[in-house]
């Protein structure tokens, strides 16, 4: 059974079709490149899949139930989690609050028991920081856990994204040009963390990255979209020689 | 053309540069190479005068520039194209063409110009009357570039102007960085593509937390083991 | 075992201050003037407190305070005058009425206002507090615009003070729980919050409305204390003035705004013998604060008494806006 | 014949509300700065214009000339004494400044001038303009005609002129003005000289229309001028100028036919269910987010 | 107070804020009153301390600068506030406190109910409205009326409502009952509906400022009208001096006229321009009769004793500036009320007294 099963998916502005006819099929734990020249859409299908913007047309089943039209958050809370092309973390907060919310629906105690701190208030709390501390620990993180976010750098921004979406407990995660602003080596260091979190946790991402070692390297299939309609898919090696691809996108 | 003598560079208490010198001379491509939070873009900003430097001394053209505010700057011949384009996505392409000749007074000659920048960039010819702001990353990063060049500079300031681009268009970007720097414009360039960067710079600066650890001839710190483990991969 | 002790000591802190000016007040060394100055600290404090939730904390501009205050003002101050109250329970009664009578109103005005953003929230929120107003300026019910008079006079200090302390910390602890957190979160990038999982809508409008329930709270307090209510003293300026409270104790800090609280209610009394000056060198201060310190006295910080005592470091949950 | 007569009073009412929220939007638009001292400066304008009416005698057009250039100045100088040093401070801090400013002004003149109104010296002498049973008074026309025009230059000012672009440019991104070479103080200075100026020239026919000045009468008008702006989209000249008209002619045809007791009701509701269905008025652009 | 050799007469008005225009003339016109006795070397033999605290007509104000006078100046009698509002606060502080109180402007009917201690100098509003409702339809013989009052003015709308009653009680009938609201300064909308209705009065109850732009309205709309005021109306001609046809031919009741003969009236007119440069109008006129009134009665209780001065003040029972004055049970004035014309002499509007009604 597919984890994630799209048809059709489709979405105008005023007169722009920014992505038609778009279907993707994702197995538990699948590794997907979705690549593209810039404008091609691939942010938008993110978007899509993520309730921020409605589809005009066409179905996103999660695990057999359709989701479309449902609200960003009940779609986190159904266990698609994704991080953001340009980066957006609580930038006041500390670095274990930026993933301490994101555990909120997995929490329990109501307001009530929040303002007068009954014991289930202290119960949760305690376990949240340890499950938090935990989290971090594992893109080694622990020690910036009171840093404010703003003050971090780049790099270790993006990795909180991950955590921060990671803390959410998915079953996909989509992860929006994680390497964008990273230098080669940074890159490779993501890439490790990327294999990582998907044996870790045991789930499936889709990312989108126009950094070609990235993508290449890790990476078991590849879809290209180019004026966001689907125009190649299939494995690195594939997509690296297919002609159209390399008009529209790689170059040379 | 530009020298810069042991500048310190503070964000509130924090202090992200300390103590850079470095020069730039006339007709070079100069890079700056290093990890992310090393501080280029910092340096970048206060060479055209958006941060003040706490201490040290900017040289443009033999000025003292430390102080000087950064429209004055651009009046001497200096560009600089910022860190995420900042293109202004409400204006059309050609108007933000106009406003990067806003200190220019010759009609005649900002027309040629524009028909110059379309002839470099045909895809914004196209799209002259597009809002800015609705261009894809790569037609931005286009007119970000167009832009600068309508000032005439002497000197131009690039801060990643390959960030977020397909492979296609980072090839074309560093085509027109090498054309525009043989039509005798001085550039210091910031990247984080450091083999792009240093295959078509002249000299290079290696910074690291805000200091520089390494200077050189580009094609040398290709070669040198210490650069290709950190920055290039 | 460290949080222990400092409730301790904040709670320590709060009885001897208590203690103090109860003392201060009983032996008449305080006389009717300040403690009416401090009855009004109080109710300050209640207002800019529960606005900060929804400005600082929230991060929704709203320009409607003195609204919802007119409406606990008015309801708690019909309910005593109709039951003929006198007693503490009574008045407990009719404030918690106060409160949920403008909560409600909270709900019904910030399910459609919330939909808006930034300065238009701002101007939605203005139009509902002066609509509210005029509402109130036409009813029998409140005494129309010659004011609703006679109200028995049931806050005094002691109310005040534990009122006070009581609202500042439910809104410390709701804005420390897993709830205020999704506030929070919506403040720095509601995008981002929906995005890992928080029903943004719903947390806005809860936060707006306990918002307004507080700003009840404290009305109810303002109409026993100054005992006659005017239509007119809940124009839209006075939503502004303890907005002005807000930002200069620093939005997203609770101590913050009590510290504005104490600042802003004294000024203009210890102006006060300047006559016809006094608005003027008002405002000129209050100029001359934001120009100097732009992010408020304390910024998003919250000072701590316990930091004061056990010389460690406090984690700080505050942010700014913008 | 009523309801023309009604709806013109309320074009003379929306048509001061437009000029007023002119320069209201015009600053907003450029710094994103709600000024909550614009209405005093129409105060001030009309201050200006009753001394050198009544101590000099001087023409009309003189006067307003004159009050045009006090009130630039004025505007230049508040922006760089209490505004500037907050331009990279919260925004929130720098509106809390502005009503600083407006609190100082009000009070400043009613040291200055105490609180009783003075009757403002000058009026059309023209019999009102008849046509059949309606009646328009010059003033209206005049007013009328006016914001109009001064609508149509400044929309032409901001989208065609080199100066104009700047100060779009300055709105949508400081830095990136500056790196163009625009000088961004001067830019903004000029903002506030044309905005209050403005402020100034509505103040002046403000007073003609309703001859009264004292320190307060700038708060009302301020107030509503600003509803305006933002019913027609902030930021945006012909919506400042429709937000105008709209307002009075809806405040004048709730006055006429429902009640005056619930006429600012009236107005707020439209208001309301116009963001509602339209968050960014009636001309603004929905931008959104982009995610 | 303890202090034997001082009297400290406190008061309270709104000094600043958008209804300082009440607040200041009245406290002039106490000022004005408390000099003149200093000067003129009253008989009390006690040097008199006036200390006035601003309100800027918020109740929080009010009772704050009330509560400093009581409790740091200690003061002996309070004069006290303009508006209603901030006067009631203060009287229900005033009633506790068992400090002698007067307000010279305050028309609310509960002020003086708080405490036997309250007093006013000016005419309750349902006095004045019966009395012009009266003088409307038996003098001008008016068949029909429109009141255009100020909805959320208390005065106003109080005055308004016993002048219908009045004016129908004998026979003349309500063809409009229209209102504006204090921000108001376009009433054409509404005068274009009271054109249509033509009535013979038009009685608008409201101060001056309101009254002289909606009059110049009322001109430029064309309505024939005759306009009918009250006490509020005092100064109305130096709002319209260069437009007279707006007020010309109007009646309105007041306190006095300022162009009566009588010495004493004379006398504090001149005296209030010399002093404030500007002619009083009536708020000014009743803090300075206020002023009066409170010495007058500490003269006559010999002791600042407040139950000596409270009953002092209940046997006040002389010819002021606005009129002869004695206090009702209620502590309320027993009044006449002067009717006064406005004419064009010249080309210049001049107020006449055209009749005077006695309570
Ligand atoms: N909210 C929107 N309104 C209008 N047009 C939009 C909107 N969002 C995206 N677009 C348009 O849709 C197209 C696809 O945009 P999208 O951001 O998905 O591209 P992308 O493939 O992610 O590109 P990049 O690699 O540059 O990030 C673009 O032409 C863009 O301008
Ligand atoms: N506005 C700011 N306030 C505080 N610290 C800042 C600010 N901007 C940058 N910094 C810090 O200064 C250091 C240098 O940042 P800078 O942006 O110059 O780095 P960079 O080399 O350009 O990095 P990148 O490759 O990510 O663009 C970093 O540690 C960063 O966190
Ligand atoms: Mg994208
Ligand atoms: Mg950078």
């Amino acid at each position: 059974m597919s984890l994630l099963e799209v048809k059709d998916l489709g979405i105008a502005f005023g007169g722009l079709r920014a992505v038609g006819n778009f279907h993707i099929n994702i197995e538990p734990n699948d590794l997907i490149g979705l690549i593209g020249p810039n404008g091609a859409g691939k942010t938008t299908i993110f978007n899509l899949l993520t309730g921020v913007y409605l589809p005009t047309e066409g179905e996103i089943i999660l695990t057999n139930e359709n989701i479309v039209g449902k609200a960003p958050y009940q779609i986190v809370q159904k266990g698609i989690a994704r991080t953001f092309q340009n980066i957006r973390l609580f930038k006041e907060l500390s670095v274990i609050d930026n993933v301490k919310i994101a555990f909120h629906h997995k929490m329990n105690y109501p307001i009530l028991s929040g303002i007068f701190r009954f014991p289930s208030y202290w119960k949760e709390e305690k376990q949240i920081d340890k499950k938090a501390r935990q989290l971090l620990d594992l893109f080694q993180m622990e020690h910036l856990a009171n840093t404010t976010a703003k003050n971090l750098p780049y790099g270790q921004q993006r990795k909180l994204e991950i955590a921060r979406a990671l803390a959410t407990d998915p079953k996909l995660l989509l992860l929006d040009e994680p390497a964008a602003g990273m230098n080669p080596q940074e890159t490779k260091e993501l890439m490790e963390t990327i294999h990582f979190i998907r044996h870790q946790f045991n789930i499936a991402i889709l990312l989108i990255e126009h950094d070609m070692n990235l993508v290449m390297g890790i990476c078991e299939k590849i879809v290209v979209v180019d004026y966001g309609m689907i125009i190649a898919a299939g494995t690195p090696d594939e997509i690296k020689t297919n002609p159209k691809v390399i008009g529209a996108y790689l170059g040379e | 053309m530009l020298t810069i003598n042991n500048i310190n560079v503070n964000y509130g208490s924090i202090r992200a540069i300390k103590d850079v010198s470095f020069q730039v001379h006339q007709g070079e491509i100069v890079t700056l190479i290093g990890a992310n939070g090393a501080g280029k873009t910092t340096i970048l900003h206060t060479i055209s005068g958006l941060l003040r430097a706490q201490s040290g001394e900017i040289i443009f053209k033999d000025q003292t520039v430390s102080s000087t505010e950064p429209h004055q700057l651009l009046k001497m011949g200096m560009a600089h194209v910022p860190e995420g384009r900042r293109v202004f996505s409400q204006m059309s392409v050609l108007e933000n063409l106009e406003l990067g000749a806003y200190t220019r007074k010759n009609k005649k000659e900002i027309e040629e110009n524009i028909s110059k920048v379309f002839e470099r960039f045909p895809r914004l010819k196209e799209r002259k009357k597009q809002l800015a702001g609705t261009l894809s990353g790569g037609e931005q990063q286009m007119l970000a570039m167009g832009r600068a060049l309508m000032s005439k500079p002497k000197l131009l300031l690039l801060d990643e102007p390959s960030m977020g681009l397909a492979p296609i268009l980072v090839k074309e970007i560093f085509n027109i960085i090498q054309e525009i720097n043989q039509t005798g414009t001085t550039i210091l360039l910031v990247e984080q593509n450091a083999h792009m960067a240093l295959s078509i710079a002249h000299r290079a600066y290696v910074l690291e937390t805000g200091k520089i650890v390494m200077e050189g001839k580009a094609e040398s710190l290709l070669g040198n083991e210490q650069v290709k483990k950190a920055y290039l991969g | 075992m460290k949080q222990s002790i400092q409730y301790l000591i904040n709670i320590f802190s709060i009885i001897i201050l208590y203690i103090l000016l109860f003392f201060l007040i009983q032996t008449g060394i305080l006389s009717s003037y300040y403690s009416g100055i401090l009855i009004l600290i109080g109710i300050n404090i209640i207002l800019a407190t529960s606005l900060n939730l929804a400005t600082g904390f929230l991060g929704q501009l709203a320009l409607g305070h003195a609204g919802f205050m007119a409406i606990g003002a008015y309801a708690s101050a019909i309910f005593t005058m109709h039951f003929n109250v006198s007693s503490t329970i009574g008045f407990i009664v009719s404030l918690l009425l106060g409160g949920i009578i403008s909560g409600i109103f909270g709900i019904i005005i910030g399910i459609p206002a919330l939909r808006l953003k930034g300065d238009y929230l701002a101007i939605i929120t203005l139009g509902f507090g002066e609509i509210i107003r005029i509402i109130i300026t036409n009813l029998e019910l409140t005494g129309g615009a010659k004011g609703l008079t006679g109200i028995t006079r049931l806050t005094n200090f002691h109310i005040t003070f534990w009122i006070t302390v009581v609202v500042v910390t439910l809104l410390y602890t709701f804005v420390h729980s897993r709830h205020g957190r999704a506030v929070l979160a919506i403040r720095e990038n509601e995008i981002a919050a929906e995005a890992v999982g928080v029903p943004t809508t719903y947390y806005k409008i809860f936060a707006f409305a306990l918002a307004a329930f507080f700003a009840g709270v404290g009305g109810g307090l303002y109409a026993h204390h100054i005992r006659t209510l005017m239509p007119t003293t809940f124009r839209f300026i006075y939503s502004v003035e303890i907005l002005v409270i807000v930002v200069l104790g620093g939005m997203g800090s609770f101590t913050g705004s009590i510290l504005a609280a104490i600042v802003l209610t004294i000024l203009p009394e210890a102006l006060r013998d300047l006559a016809d000056y006094r608005m003027l060198i008002y405002s000129i201060a209050l100029i001359l604060m934001m120009i100097f310190r732009p992010e408020g006295f304390l910024g998003t910080r919250e000072l701590s008494l316990s930091k004061l005592f056990l010389n460690h470091k406090v984690k700080k949950e505050g942010g700014k806006t913008q | 014949m009523t309801f023309l007569q009604q709806l013109i009073n309320g074009l003379h009412v929306g048509s001061i509300y437009a000029l007023i929220a002119l320069g209201y939007t015009m600053v907003y638009g450029i710094i994103k700065l709600i000024n909550f001292a614009h209405g005093d400066i129409m105060m001030l304008g009309a201050f200006t214009a009753f001394m050198t009416l009544t101590t000099f005698q001087l023409p009309i057009g003189v006067v307003l000339l004159i009050t045009i250039i006090f009130c630039a100045i004025a505007g230049m100088l508040i922006e760089r004494i209490a505004y500037k040093p907050l331009r990279n401070a919260p925004r929130i801090s720098a509106l809390i400044t502005a009503i600083g400013v407006s609190f100082a002004l009000e009070n400043l003149f009613l040291i200055l001038f105490g609180a009783s109104s003075k009757p403002f010296p000058y009026h059309i002498n023209l019999p009102p303009l008849s046509i059949g049973p309606l009646q328009i008074t010059w003033i209206t026309i005049i007013t009328l005609l006016l914001s109009v025009g001064i609508m149509l230059m400044l929309d032409f000012f901001i989208k065609k002129t080199k100066i104009g672009k700047a100060m779009r440019a300055v709105s949508e991104d400081e830095d990136a003005a500056q790196l163009m070479g625009i000088n961004t103080s001067t830019t903004i200075s000029i903002t506030f000289a044309i905005g209050s100026a403005l402020g100034g020239v509505g103040g002046v026919l403000y007073s003609i229309a309703y001859p009264q000045i004292q320190p307060y009468m700038g708060v009302m008008p301020g107030l509503k001028a600003f509803i305006a702006a933002v019913l027609g989209g902030i930021g945006i000249m012909p919506g400042a100028m429709l937000g105008g008209f709209l307002m009075g002619i809806i405040e004048s045809l709730t006055k006429g036919y429902i009640s005056t007791l619930w006429s600012d009701a009236i107005v707020f509701g439209i208001l309301i269910l116009v963001l509602l269905i339209k968050p960014t008025g009636i001309l603004g652009k929905n931008i959104r987010e982009k995610v | 107070s303890k202090d034997t050799d001082t009297i400290k007469i406190g008061a309270s008005f709104a000094l600043t804020g958008n209804v300082s225009v009440y607040g200041i003339a009245a406290r002039n016109g106490v000022e004005l009153a408390i000099k003149e006795y200093e000067e003129t070397g009253g008989k009390l033999d006690k040097k008199i301390e006036f200390i006035v605290e601003d309100n800027k007509g918020s109740e929080v104000d009010a009772a704050n600068a009330f509560n400093k006078l009581v409790d740091r100046e200690k003061i002996d009698v309070f004069i006290g506030s303009d508006i209603s509002g901030t006067t009631l606060t203060i009287a229900e502080l005033a009633a506790e406190k068992k400090i002698p109180m007067i307000t010279p402007t305050a028309t609310a009917l509960p002020v003086t109910e708080k405490g036997d201690n309250v007093f006013r100098a000016c005419y309750i509003d349902s006095f004045q409205g019966g009395m012009m409702g009266k003088f409307a339809a038996t003098e001008l013989q008016a068949k029909t009326a429109t009141i255009l009052y100020n909805f959320g003015s208390d005065y106003s709308e109080g005055i308004a409502s016993t002048f219908e009653e009045v004016f129908q009680e004998n026979g003349g009938t309500i063809v409009g009952k229209e209102s504006y609201t204090n921000d108001d300064k376009d009433f054409k909308s509404i005068l274009t509906n009271v054109k249509a209705q033509n009535p013979d009065v038009l009685f608008i109850p409201d101060y001056y400022e309101m009254v002289a732009l909606i009059a110049r309205q009322v001109h430029e709309v064309g309505i024939q009208s005759i306009l009918l005021g009250v006490d509020g109306w005092d100064g109305v001609i130096d709002q319209t001096n260069d437009f007279p046809e707006a007020v010309e031919g109007a009646y309105f009741a007041n306190h006095y006229a300022t162009d009566d003969p009588k010495p004493e009236i004379q006398n504090f007119v001149n005296n209030y321009k010399e002093v404030y440069g500007e002619v009083p109008n009536a708020l000014a006129a009743l803090g300075y009769d206020a002023g009066k009134i409170i010495l007058e009665a500490l003269e006559k209780a010999g002791t600042t004793e407040p139950e000596a001065v409270i009953n002092a003040l209940k046997t006040t029972n002389v010819d002021y500036v606005t009129g002869h004055i004695e206090f009702d049970e209620k502590r309320n004035p027993i009044k006449s009320i002067s009717v006064i014309k406005l004419e064009q002499v010249n080309g210049k509007l001049q107020q006449k007294a055209y009749t005077t009604i006695e309570p």
